[in-house]
């Protein structure tokens, strides 16, 4: 298999996850979404690797995996903490940043 | 460490170097510091002394110093009497050929001065040890009249001419503080604050007149400066030295309140009685007379400047006269006095008759401190109350103060054989010889003379002849009068636990320390005259002849029988003013009620003193404050404020664009991050094409 | 050489499917199905590239922690329908074009790229071809080459750990870090 | 590289760390303790200054290649006593905070010590870049310190305040910011030498004529607002009202200072052809800052605004030192500059304690005091009569050298800034007296009796201030002769430029 094959792929993948992440509004699947669109990087990331023949690549993919399950750690820890506030799951409704007051009635 | 505290120890040897003991100067040194060390363990310790301790530290102090300034007297006796003169200091703040230095130098004239000052400053701290026992701020009192004896001597023996800025502040300083000694008063304060201001007003004054004389002469050292003033290679632009002559004079009369800069010294009389005594008529106000002594050269090297001095001393001396003819306040009186006499000196002066000036200051710093001693034995006995209109028939409840008073308002007329008969004819008779306008100006000074005469022993009747006050009677009976307390000029009532009259005070009857300070300058009123007899003795001229040598008029000395003619008129002129002033209140009592009656417009412009006062109101601080009420109403709020509101406006109105595109979605910030990497990504691409 | 496309269509069909379906499916607790399903396809991906150890890596950590953890927190949240009909305003309506721009863009990119090696099949693999991708190759390369960003990597971690715990503990602890001043009041700190 | 000058600029922060480490009550005074380690590391550096022009301590480190940026400091005449006033300034300024508790104790020191950085910072720069940085770098604590600790006033709350400070001072700062990269550009354009922003490189290829009066605008504007000087004081009085006292001992004692000292360091060495050109302009700058600032000072009612006005008075005549273009005006616009910003010091301290004693700290609320605390009078009183230039004073020598040069190169303007001199007495004897003398309001009459002296604490913060001020009135040549060489060497950069300036024949900039 040609290896454009493949980033034609990761192309297709990333652009996905990123068309779900501005639709979807709850923030678990916005994180979900995330993923596919890390793993579409991840997946060029391998195949330049097969691409040059080096192990370079796959070093920086499973960085990424690092860096990834460090974002999905930390994301699912803040809707947990959304959760426990009573605050809604919707990021729509979490424009505080926007509204001082709102931020007040709500913490 | 070691190396960097090399310089430090260099700087102390070099501080040190101006005070070693080999040092020609050690006794002007230690007649510097003395009162100065005094005001520092005073200061200091002022929890730890008793009022006594705290008055005998101060006296002594003042006592060691008049010592020491005997002892230069005596290291001057043993030199050359042309090279009588000592110079020594260290670097002050030197930098770009300005030799701003702590120097200090002394010679015939300086020491004559600082014997007077610490003279007269030892007798009224004795004074006011007995004086001052009443009130609460004994230690502080001492503290002040130290530290300014000090900063007179810094005046007296600056070297420098910056230095003498130095001396000339820090007399304007502990004026201040001594005028302002009773801070509950508000009419106190205000006072200090005047004299505080136009001092400084002289300040500036002399900071201009040492540059222009740096700028001519590359010096600010006094002496060389004094040498180089005729010097042909370094010779000064005619208005160049006009303009020196009119700053240093501008500086002299702010100090010695000479018109127009003399309406703080009336005002001035609100500090303690002895303050008055010292600063106030003795030594301070005679300060002017010094700098123009001191700095001959540079004055009457400028005709314009001269006949200006000599025309304002005139004025000042007739202005201040006539006003005491009316005032009702005793220490006014003798407050106008004392400018109406530095009238007669800076005028002398002026007319190059420095050694009579000098001569004039001496007499005048003994009777005038005994004047006000006395006065303020009597303001004592009177609980605090001022006005001569109450006063009356002190003679004899108080007999020693009657006589001291007498003896120094005799003096003060010139009645013949007095010190001031001398004094103040050798200045009208070195006046008259200088001819020219001159004459015009010793004219003035005869006027002033009767005139003198008069308002003197006018006090003298008002207050000790007449009938007895009630305070006079009940001092008969023993008691001494209280009252309550309020001050004359505002109506506010007297803090007495700050300030005199306290429950306890004291007077001149009862006082040794006060009858031995009071008798001791009666002694040399009367005495010290005779020093100075024309054609008899010339201890004065003599001993400041070296110092006016290079005076371009120190050959135009009237002749001896031209003087003598000069006293027989001044002589005839006193006994006629005292005739006045017996015939218009003793014989006639009640002759000045009518006067004053049928010219109410003349008695009010005197008892206003010109309405110099109303004047400034008018003219200076009116439009400053009516300038400070539009700079905060105009200028802050519409220029100033009008730029931090157009610039916060211009920022906001921005803003509000912007922030629009802060919905708080997260989803569109996502959105405009995709479509951002879009476009970039586009650009990279149609670029790598 | 055939197989290997077969398997490639295969896998890259389910991995598209799985994305797909992780962004279309309402239930947050599907999407998260979905999005194992894409990763073992991803997985196939991975070891057709000779990716062994990251395939690998891909399975264990991510197929089985990581969606472990989304699982939890699903069913601890309550994984609501969202209502993916209302609302969302533009930025729904606008999410097709932009991803399409973006897949275009990078179509593009891939189109015009210079890099001939794309064309091909990769590099060649040395002889003994096995070891490339193995898990000696990439822990030699970790412990030497790329020392430090495992490192970094590690620390990251170790980061993130500490945040989670933080965020996600009982409020009542953060109390006395709370202040009352205007500025930072605004901030996380305030209750 | 010689790190001891680098070492200076962290040890705030490195107290600050300690400090925060500390238990939250103890912050203030262990961060009040590091800050003698300062002075403690101060010390030897002045004892082994060399009297001359050469740079003490000197760092210089390419920082960042590719936009010829140093990372180079040094000391010497110009700014050695300015970081002695640092020190000193952020010494008692931190002593006086921990004597009040603060919200956030850890924040608040913390910033006030990154506030030390970037004045230090800035003081010592050698690098036009690297002055900017520290310039605007210590912004943001200040940010925090008035708008977090400040207070609600008439004239605003204390957000407004801050609004208004960060207002002003940014724009003058990003001006400044554009001028500075402009300068070190279009040096090296015009000349042909490579990008490079040390001051001393600079001044060696100046930019031309007419490039230089536009960049001149731009940093003029900057630290004029800094300084300030009417009618740029907008964020003044609404500023000094807001800021917790601690915090505004330093921004008026040194902070202010700044823009004195970027006209000397920066502004005539690298633009003197502008600055002869604009010489006029700034001069009535001056005189109007001399004049404008004393009516004001004494006109008001709230005491921190009269030192803040009466400050404005005193640059004034900072400026008119320097732009008077004399050896002896530079020299004393240092020496005030240094006498200045110790009075302030002591001047906010003593604002403090009045306050603290008649519960307002407006003049019209005052009176007596000095009955009931004659201590604290006497030290007021020395601090007054430094502050009005009092013969005998170092601010009398400054003020002497300032007037001095004014009259050799510029006499009608000396002699009107005179005024200035006689304006000074009114407004600081009206503070002393309003405060001190006369009878107080109807409630300090009623308690008479009871003692409003200052204790152990407050004489402990007074006092070295009111120590340096004598030490320095007895001997100032100690300063006096470690300024000149340097005060020399700055206006000779003006009267007699390194090299004739480059032909403006290339860049556009010009047209």
């Amino acid at each position: 298999m040609n290896i454009s094959w493949y980033i034609a792929l990761s192309a297709v993948l990333f652009s996905i996850g990123a068309g779900g992440l501005v639709a979807r509004r709850s923030p678990l699947v916005m994180l979900l979404c995330l993923e596919l669109m890390l793993n579409g990087a991840n997946l060029s990331l391998v195949a330049f690797a097969r691409m040059h023949g080096d192990g370079g690549g796959q070093i920086f993919a499973l960085v990424v995996m690092v860096v990834a399950a460090c974002e999905v750690v930390v994301g699912l820890g803040l809707i947990v903490a959304l959760y426990r506030n009573r605050l809604p799951i919707d990021i729509d409704e979490l424009d505080h940043l926007k509204d001082p007051q709102k931020a007040d009635s709500a913490l | 460490m070691i190396t960097a505290i090399t310089p430090i120890l260099a700087h102390a040897a070099d501080f040190a170097e101006g005070a070693r003991p080999e040092d020609p100067a050690m006794w002007g040194w230690i007649l510097l510091l003395t009162p100065l060390v005094g005001a520092l363990i005073l200061g200091l310790g002022h929890r730890i002394w008793s009022e006594r301790v705290a008055g005998l530290i101060g006296t002594a102090a003042i006592f060691l110093a008049f010592g020491a300034a005997l002892a230069c007297l005596a290291q001057l006796l043993g030199m050359d009497a042309e090279e009588r003169h000592v110079l020594s200091g260290f670097t002050y703040a030197q930098a770009f050929g300005v030799d701003f230095r702590f120097d200090i130098y002394y010679d015939q004239l300086a020491v004559m001065m600082a014997l007077i000052v610490t003279g007269v400053s030892a007798l009224i701290h004795l004074y006011s040890m007995a004086y001052m026992k009443s009130d609460r701020g004994y230690t502080r009192f001492f503290g002040y009249l130290n530290f300014f004896v000090f900063s007179m001597l810094l005046l007296v023996l600056a070297g420098n001419m910056l230095l003498l800025v130095i001396g000339w502040g820090f007399v304007g300083a502990a004026s201040y503080l001594l005028i302002s000694f009773w801070y509950r008063r508000s009419s106190a304060t205000r006072a200090g604050a005047k004299a505080f201001v136009m001092n400084v007003i002289g300040d500036v004054a002399l900071v201009i007149a040492a540059y222009l004389l740096w700028h001519e002469l590359h010096t600010l050292t006094i002496p060389t400066l004094l040498a180089n003033a005729d010097d042909p290679f370094t010779v000064m632009p005619t208005a160049t030295f006009t303009a020196v002559a009119l700053l240093l004079l501008v500086g002299a009369f702010a100090k010695s309140a000479q018109v127009p800069l003399h309406t703080w010294l009336p005002d001035a009389m609100e500090g303690p009685t002895p303050v008055s005594a010292l600063i106030h008529a003795a030594t301070m106000v005679t300060a002017g007379v010094y700098l123009i002594c001191r700095m001959h050269p540079f004055i009457e090297i400028s005709d314009a400047a001269s006949m200006t001095a000599a025309a304002l001393g005139t004025a000042t001396l007739l202005i201040a006269a006539t006003t005491a003819l009316v005032q009702t306040d005793l220490k006014r009186i003798i407050a106008y006095s004392t400018m109406s006499q530095i009238g007669y000196m800076i005028a002398g002066a002026a007319a190059a008759a420095y050694s009579a000036s000098m001569f004039h200051l001496m007499t005048h710093a003994f009777f005038k401190a005994l004047l006000f001693m006395s006065a303020g034995s009597v303001i004592a006995a009177m609980g605090g109350i001022q006005d001569v209109r109450r006063m009356g028939g002190f003679k004899k409840a108080m007999p020693f103060t009657y006589i001291v008073f007498v003896i120094g308002a005799l003096t003060l007329a010139g009645f013949p054989l007095l010190s001031g008969f001398w004094s103040k004819d050798e200045i009208i008779s070195y006046t008259l010889h200088r001819g020219g306008a001159f004459t015009i100006i010793a004219a003035g000074m005869y006027i002033g003379a009767i005139l003198t005469a008069f308002y003197s022993l006018r006090a003298v009747f008002l207050v000790f002849h007449g009938d007895p006050a009630p305070e006079a009677k009940e001092l008969e009976g023993g008691h001494i009068a209280h009252g309550d307390h309020t001050n004359p000029a505002t109506g506010e009532h007297e803090d007495t636990e700050v300030g005199f009259p306290g429950a306890d005070h004291h007077i001149a009857e009862r006082e040794g320390e006060m009858k031995v300070a009071m008798g001791t300058l009666a002694f040399l009123a009367i005495v010290a005259g005779f020093v100075q007899i024309p054609g008899v003795t010339h201890v004065i001229e003599k001993w400041l002849e070296p110092v006016f040598e290079d005076s371009r008029y120190a050959d135009s000395i009237p002749s001896v029988s031209a003087q003598w003619i000069g006293l027989g008129v001044g002589a005839v002129i006193a006994i006629t003013g005292i005739a006045i002033a017996y015939w218009a209140y003793m014989k006639n009592r009640g002759v000045t009620e009518r006067w004053t009656e049928r010219f109410p417009r003349a008695n009010a412009f005197l008892l206003n003193a010109w309405y110099f006062d109303w004047l400034y109101d008018r003219v200076f601080v009116r439009p400053v404050a009516a300038f400070a009420v539009f700079c905060n109403k105009v200028i802050e709020r519409f220029v100033v404020d009008g730029i931090v509101v157009g610039t916060t406006t211009l920022v906001k109105d921005g803003a509000e664009r912007v922030r629009a595109a802060q919905s708080g979605l997260a989803r569109a910030y996502a959105l405009s991050i995709i479509g951002g990497t879009v476009v970039i990504a586009l650009y990279f691409v149609v670029v790598g094409k | 050489m055939v197989l290997q496309g077969i398997l490639f269509f295969i896998a890259a069909a389910g991995a598209i499917g799985g994305a797909v379906a992780v962004v279309l499916l309402r239930n947050p607790f599907f999407s998260v199905l979905a999005l194992v399903c894409h990763l073992f396809a991803l997985a196939v991906l991975f070891l057709l590239l000779y990716a062994q150890f990251i395939a690998a890596a891909q399975l264990i950590v991510y197929a089985g922690a990581v969606m472990v953890l989304y699982v939890f927190v699903v069913s601890y949240v309550g994984g609501a329908d969202e209502p993916i009909d209302e609302g969302g305003g533009a930025p729904r309506a606008l999410a097709p074009i932009f991803a399409g721009a973006l897949l275009v863009v990078l179509a593009l990119a891939l189109a015009g790229s210079a890099l001939t090696l794309l064309d091909t099949n990769g590099a060649k693999l040395p002889d003994n071809g096995n070891a490339y991708g193995t898990p000696e190759q990439i822990g030699e390369l970790l412990l030497t080459k790329y020392l430090l960003p495992f490192e970094v990597a590690s620390f990251l971690l170790t980061v993130a750990a500490v945040c989670a715990v933080v965020l996600a503990r009982r409020r009542r602890g953060l109390e006395e870090l709370t202040d009352d001043s205007p500025l930072l009041g605004e901030g996380l700190g305030k209750r | 590289m010689n790190w001891g000058l680098t070492i200076l600029l962290l040890v705030p922060i490195v107290g600050a760390l300690i400090a925060a480490l500390m238990p939250l009550r103890q912050i203030g005074g262990v961060a009040a303790i590091m800050t003698l380690i300062q002075v403690g590391f101060l010390i030897p550096i002045v004892l082994d200054f060399k009297i001359g022009t050469e740079l003490t301590g000197f760092v210089d480190e390419l920082w960042l290649p590719e936009l010829g940026v140093h990372y180079s400091l040094g000391i010497d005449g110009l700014n050695l006593f300015m970081i002695c006033l640092v020190v000193l300034a952020w010494s008692i300024a931190t002593f006086a905070a921990s004597r009040h508790e603060f919200a956030q104790p850890r924040m608040f020191y913390a910033m006030l010590a990154l506030a030390e950085v970037g004045t230090l910072g800035a003081f010592m720069a050698q690098d036009l870049i690297l002055f900017v940085l520290f310039f605007d770098l210590l912004l943001v604590p200040f940010y925090f310190l008035i708008g977090m600790w400040g207070k609600d006033t008439e004239l605003g709350n204390s957000r407004r305040a801050t609004a208004t400070f960060m207002i002003y001072t940014l724009v003058g700062s990003l001006l400044m910011l554009v001028c500075a990269v402009a300068l070190g550009v279009l040096s090296s354009t015009q000349n042909g030498t490579p990008l490079t922003f040390e001051f001393a490189d600079l001044a060696a290829n100046q930019v031309g004529n007419s490039t230089q009066n536009w960049l001149f605008v731009g940093f003029m504007l900057a630290l004029l607002i800094k300084m300030p000087i009417p009618p740029l004081h907008g964020w003044m009085p609404i500023t000094y009202k807001a800021t917790p006292l601690p915090v505004l001992i330093v921004l008026s004692a040194v902070v202010a200072k700044l823009g004195a000292f970027g006209f000397l360091r920066i502004v005539m060495p690298l633009m003197p052809h502008a600055v002869d050109s604009f010489q006029p302009l700034l001069l009535l700058l001056a005189v109007i800052a001399i004049i404008y600032g004393s009516v004001m000072a004494f006109s008001q009612d709230d005491t921190r605004l009269v030192v803040g006005y009466s400050s404005i008075a005193q640059i004034g005549f900072v400026l008119l030192g320097i732009f008077v273009i004399d050896a002896k005006g530079a020299e004393g616009a240092i020496l005030q500059m240094i006498n200045h910003g110790i009075v302030v010091i002591a001047l906010f301290l003593i604002i403090a304690f009045l306050g603290e004693r008649a519960g307002s700290e407006k003049l019209s609320e005052m009176g007596g005091l000095a009955k009931n605390a004659p201590i604290f009078a006497t030290l007021f009183l020395i601090v007054a009569l430094a502050t009005l230039a009092m013969p005998g004073s170092m601010n009398f020598v400054g003020e002497t050298y300032i007037l001095f040069g004014a009259f050799q190169t510029k006499f009608v303007w000396g002699v009107v800034a005179s005024i200035g001199v006689v304006l000074a007495a009114v407004y600081m004897l009206r503070m002393f007296q309003r405060s001190m003398h006369n009878r107080g309001s109807a409630g300090d009459e009623a308690t008479n009796s009871r003692s409003r002296e200052l204790d152990s604490g407050e004489l402990g913060l007074l006092v070295p201030a009111v120590l340096v001020i004598l030490a320095l009135a007895i001997y100032p040549q100690y300063v006096v002769e470690r300024v000149e060489p340097n005060a020399a060497q700055t206006v000779k950069s003006v009267t007699q430029p390194a090299q004739p300036v480059a032909l403006d024949t290339d860049g556009g900039v010009e047209r």
